[in-house]
């Protein structure tokens, strides 16, 4: 990633998300979405797939967004968003876009990018348009009221994965989304999180300006106050505790190279990281977690943490 | 004075190739597609002119149908000429999208190559996946020629330009997309001023930021449903006023309903799409050279639905009949334009025997023999039932 | 109105020889429709072709039932198929090798002409100049110039060979 | 209040006015108020950084707080600002109380 900002002081000031939408109090996607808006400046058209942004933030008559904003369906952005790419380049062609250099951005959640949306994500990958997909992570179907995704972690609890007497919440892993992108060969991808705000803000910038070259991906970690059952003030706190005890670690795939970003540059050795016990311990929907369940996925983080360090050395 | 009749030049094409032709002078800006029988053949003459530098515009290669609309919706928003084609499966797989296209109120212009639907699956035509398509707030017009398409995607640009409402222009898959006839093309300088580009009042623009697909509560959804309820209205008006338009600057022109022998017919068909309609016409040729005073109705533009034409067509009748290429499973009358004219005419307080056969389902060959008998039981035995004809029952 | 139905394999090329008589024909100011005996096209199949000339316009779109002309590419069609139902004693058969029927029947050897000019036994285009001789119902020219839109280059000078040679070589039975 | 008539309606439902929710007042949401001490704030920022409303306003000026001058100051948009409380979880110096609203 190219340093567009070095501190805090050389963030964009000017705000251009909207307050007055609907999101949750304590929102780990509000949060994003205004350092996504900020980031990619006021030059771009924002593509969003039907989920909890999309419906908390367009309710008739008013809009959060500044843009210019369309939503269309929810397994679908990356496809309006080929043809949003298209007409620029073909307006641009023929003389008829008076707007330069516009950036098309898709906003997607985990369930429009894991689950329903990921055909025509892979599609538009795959054709190379140039277009910065953006996902947010809640981790689960959080806009219908908490259902599993492709994207929920283990044993985790959701409002179809029960913690019964048979079986104790989610039975499968989450799914790798940064693997199957990379996969496409895209010219870059990062994963990011609300909680290292410089850190996210270059990436945006990195990928945005990547677009020249291809499609870019950026996986932001973003937590859910109701779906993670933790206190709202704990937003940026669960965040951060993800990225520290290895959960969600921050790396970015820049033309094949994939590069591990403070502080998970630190983390390929086990005793850097915190446990991750204290990243659970924060959220309700990991409160029936035995001590053979965390050992269990302890494992697991383990085993993915050596994949991505026999990565970062290719 | 002696005439000198100017001999127009005209190509051999397929409906397909027709309406590539008239996408390519429409200088459509963005076309996405997937491959689908009897489909297919458009994208791959359009594939060829963008190839050859002859059409300035976008082709997407979607992975599929669902996409493929999703994509145009996408680029018309963005202010582009848009254009795809699907079929069939394709046209289901996209459905939900049709909804979508119409609601967001984008001129986009498909073309269906009608096709029966799965299972078992049939790659032959029928019009089952138009029908299942009819009440998602597209225009619809069926065509019956190779040529009537060609003039009828022109003509779909302005319409569709015109009122914000997108397009959709079907005709019988194989019968027609595949079937080689004489089309006259126009002079592409012509086609284009013709179809002049607009302003459209809302466009993704950062310069004229606007939110398209917002949510709407119970207090306001209703009335954007309304506002599609008049923008059809409208646009039954203005199809009949492109197609002077059109008739005028080109010599060609359709009207919304066509008829053939009705003035003085006792018995019509009602029907629409090449095959059913073509041979209809030999059958009522036939039926008069026996006696039966015998005539044809098309129903050209299907939706918005030309009641007031198709009554007035049938208005001397004594009996007529519907040929459906459709099935409506479980409805009290199984063809959908039966129940679409069955609902005129009720509406309007007139009763007469109406017969609806139900024929060429999955490109069952509709015999013009077939039709004539059609015409001699309407004289025979006239009153109101389903016939499914050409089936073993 | 004249009435053909084309009987072939698919790769034979009798889709497109119907296409080809329809261009000329529309080339000609006549009007004409050619249409394949829709399905999935795959090699080695056997295949029908329909075609209609006339000086009017055409709205029939039924298959062609009692066709004026019958086109076989190949003899083994007339085990595999029945390529003469339908016929009427009036009919013209058009065959690639001599075929005894009661029809009028012309014929070239299709195969042996096409592999010595085109060097692969495609044999739609000489059997589109047998049914020039045959018929009349467009002329060579025509045909000739029809086959542009179809074929470029060295392609098109070797069908035009091809064309010419088997007009030349058609006889009748 | 009347609602408008649909051709009284842009078409499409589109929203031609960015940003208006502004007109959505969300003070209401909160139980709890955030209150800065200025006396505590070092103008670290991370409240501005993390409100996922963008309801801390950075100003500009010269502002002495005791010995100290900065030259600029954060206050809280309470229009918006929905109470959750990050900017006080975050606040390195503890220099945000959250208090109860008081109706």
């Amino acid at each position: 990633m190219k340093l567009y900002y070095r501190t805090l002081r050389d963030l964009p000031r000017e705000e251009l998300f909207a307050p007055g939408h609907r999101m949750c109090a304590g929102c780990g996607a509000a949060i994003a979405m205004r350092w996504i808006t900020k980031t990619v400046g006021p030059n771009a058209i924002i593509v969003n797939a039907t989920g909890c942004v999309e419906v908390t933030t367009t309710p008739y008559p008013e809009t959060a967004w500044m843009h210019p904003y369309i939503h269309v369906a929810f397994e679908n952005s990356a496809a309006v968003a080929s043809g949003v790419e298209a007409a620029i380049k073909t307006l641009k062609r023929k003389g008829m876009w008076d707007a330069g250099d516009t950036k098309v951005v898709v906003i997607a959640g985990d369930g429009g990018t894991y689950d329903i949306g990921l055909q025509s994500l892979s599609g538009m990958l795959e054709r190379r348009h140039g277009v910065l997909y953006i996902l947010y992570d809640n981790e689960a179907y959080m806009n219908t009221g908490i259902q599993r995704s492709g994207s929920t972690p283990k044993f985790a609890w959701t409002t179809t994965t029960p913690v019964g007497t048979a079986i104790r919440g989610k039975i499968q892993w989450k799914k790798d989304i940064m693997g199957i992108v990379m996969a496409h060969r895209v010219p870059y991808a990062a994963t990011a999180s609300v909680a290292y705000v410089l850190d996210m803000v270059n990436k945006i910038k990195t990928a945005l300006e990547y677009t020249a070259e291809g499609p870019t991906f950026l996986h932001i970690f973003t937590p859910c106050v109701p779906g993670w059952r933790y206190p709202e003030n704990k937003t940026v706190e669960v965040a951060r505790l993800a990225v520290e005890t290895g959960y969600f670690p921050l790396y970015e795939w820049d033309h094949g190279k994939l590069i591990l970003n403070p502080p998970s540059n630190n983390h390929i050795d086990k005793s850097r990281r915190k446990p991750l016990k204290e990243y659970l311990k924060l959220q309700g929907r990991f409160a029936h977690l035995t001590e053979e369940e965390i050992t269990e996925l302890e494992k697991e983080l383990d085993a993915y943490w050596q994949y991505l360090a026999k990565l970062a050395q290719l | 004075m002696m005439q000198i009749q100017e001999v127009k030049h005209k190509e051999a094409l397929t409906s397909n190739y027709a309406v590539a032709y008239a996408v390519k002078a429409a200088d459509v800006d963005v076309i996405a597609v997937y491959p689908i029988t009897p489909q297919t053949t458009i994208v791959e003459k359009l594939a060829e002119f963008v190839a050859n530098g002859e059409l300035n515009a976008e082709l997407i290669h979607v992975e599929s149908e669902h996409s493929a609309l999703s994509a145009v919706v996408g680029a018309s928003a963005t202010g582009a000429r848009v254009f795809t084609a699907t079929s069939s499966q394709g046209l289901e797989y996209a459905h939900e999208i049709l909804h979508i296209a119409s609601a967001l109120r984008l001129p986009i212009v498909m073309a269906v190559p009608a096709r029966a639907l799965s299972a078992p699956i049939s790659i032959h035509g029928d019009y089952s996946d138009v029908m299942n398509a009819r009440d998602t707030g597209w225009v619809i017009y069926i065509v019956a020629s190779a040529q009537e398409a060609y003039d009828t995607i022109i003509q779909a640009y302005r319409l569709a330009e015109s009122v914000y409402l997108p397009v959709m222009v079907a005709y019988d898959g194989f019968l027609m997309s595949h079937t080689v006839e004489p089309v006259e093309l126009n002079d592409e300088s012509e086609v284009r001023k013709f179809l002049p580009r607009q302003i459209r009042p809302y466009t993704l623009n950062p310069k004229r930021p606007v939110t398209m697909g917002p949510l709407a509560s119970p207090d306001w959804y209703y009335e954007f449903k309304y506002q599609q309820v008049l923008a059809l209205r409208e646009a039954y008006k203005v199809a009949k006023e492109v197609d002077v338009a059109y008739g005028s600057k080109f010599g060609r022109s359709y009207g919304v309903v066509e008829t053939y022998k009705i003035e003085d017919a006792d018995y019509a068909l009602v029907t629409y799409g090449g095959a059913a309609y073509g041979n209809a016409r030999i059958a009522a040729d036939r039926a008069r050279e026996k006696g039966i005073a015998a005539g044809v109705i098309r129903v050209r533009l299907y939706r918005p639905f030309p009641t007031l034409e198709i009554l007035k067509a049938l208005e001397g009748v004594k009996a007529f009949a519907v040929v459906d290429r459709a099935i409506m499973f479980g409805s009290p009358a199984e063809g959908p334009l039966y129940k679409d004219i069955a609902t005129a005419m009720y509406m309007n307080g007139i009763d007469k025997p109406a017969i609806n056969i139900i024929h060429g389902i999955g490109q069952r060959t509709i015999y013009v023999e077939d039709l004539y008998k059609v015409y001699t039981m309407l004289k025979d035995r006239p009153g109101k039932e389903v016939v499914f004809m050409g089936v073993r029952i | 109105m004249l009435e053909f139905r084309f009987h072939g394999r698919g790769g034979q090329g009798m889709v497109t020889a119907a296409q080809v008589l329809a261009t000329a024909a529309i080339l000609e100011g006549k009007y004409a429709q050619a249409f394949p005996e829709f399905g999935p096209e795959r090699r080695g199949a056997p295949v029908k072709s329909y075609l209609r000339i006339s000086d009017n316009p055409i709205y029939l779109r039924e298959p062609v039932l009692n066709p004026d002309v019958i086109v076989v590419a190949d003899h083994s069609l007339f085990v595999a198929e029945n390529p003469l139902d339908g016929a009427k004693p009036t009919t013209i058969l058009v065959v690639n090798g001599v075929y005894k029927t009661s029809l009028k029947t012309y014929y070239i050897d299709a195969t042996s002409l096409s592999m010595k000019i085109l060097g692969r036994p495609i044999v739609n285009t000489a059997l589109i100049g047998a049914v020039i001789k045959a018929t009349s119902v467009v002329s060579l020219s025509s045909v000739i110039e029809a086959l542009r839109k179809y074929f470029s280059g060295k392609l098109y000078d070797l069908n035009v060979k091809l064309i010419e040679t088997a007009y030349q070589e058609t006889k009748e039975l | 209040m009347t609602l408008p008539k649909a051709t009284q309606l842009p078409i499409g439902a589109v929203i031609p006015e960015p940003g208006s929710t502004r007109k959505n007042i969300t003070a209401g949401w909160r139980t709890l108020r955030p209150v800065i001490n200025d006396e505590r704030c070092i103008r670290c920022q991370l409240c501005w950084l993390y409100c996922p409303e963008g309801t801390i306003v950075e100003k500009r000026g010269v502002f002495k707080v005791g010995n100290r001058t900065y030259d600029v100051k954060y206050e809280i948009n309470y229009d918006y600002c929905k109470g959750c409380g990050i900017c006080a979880n975050e606040c390195p110096t503890k220099a945000i109380e959250m208090v109860p609203e008081t109706t």
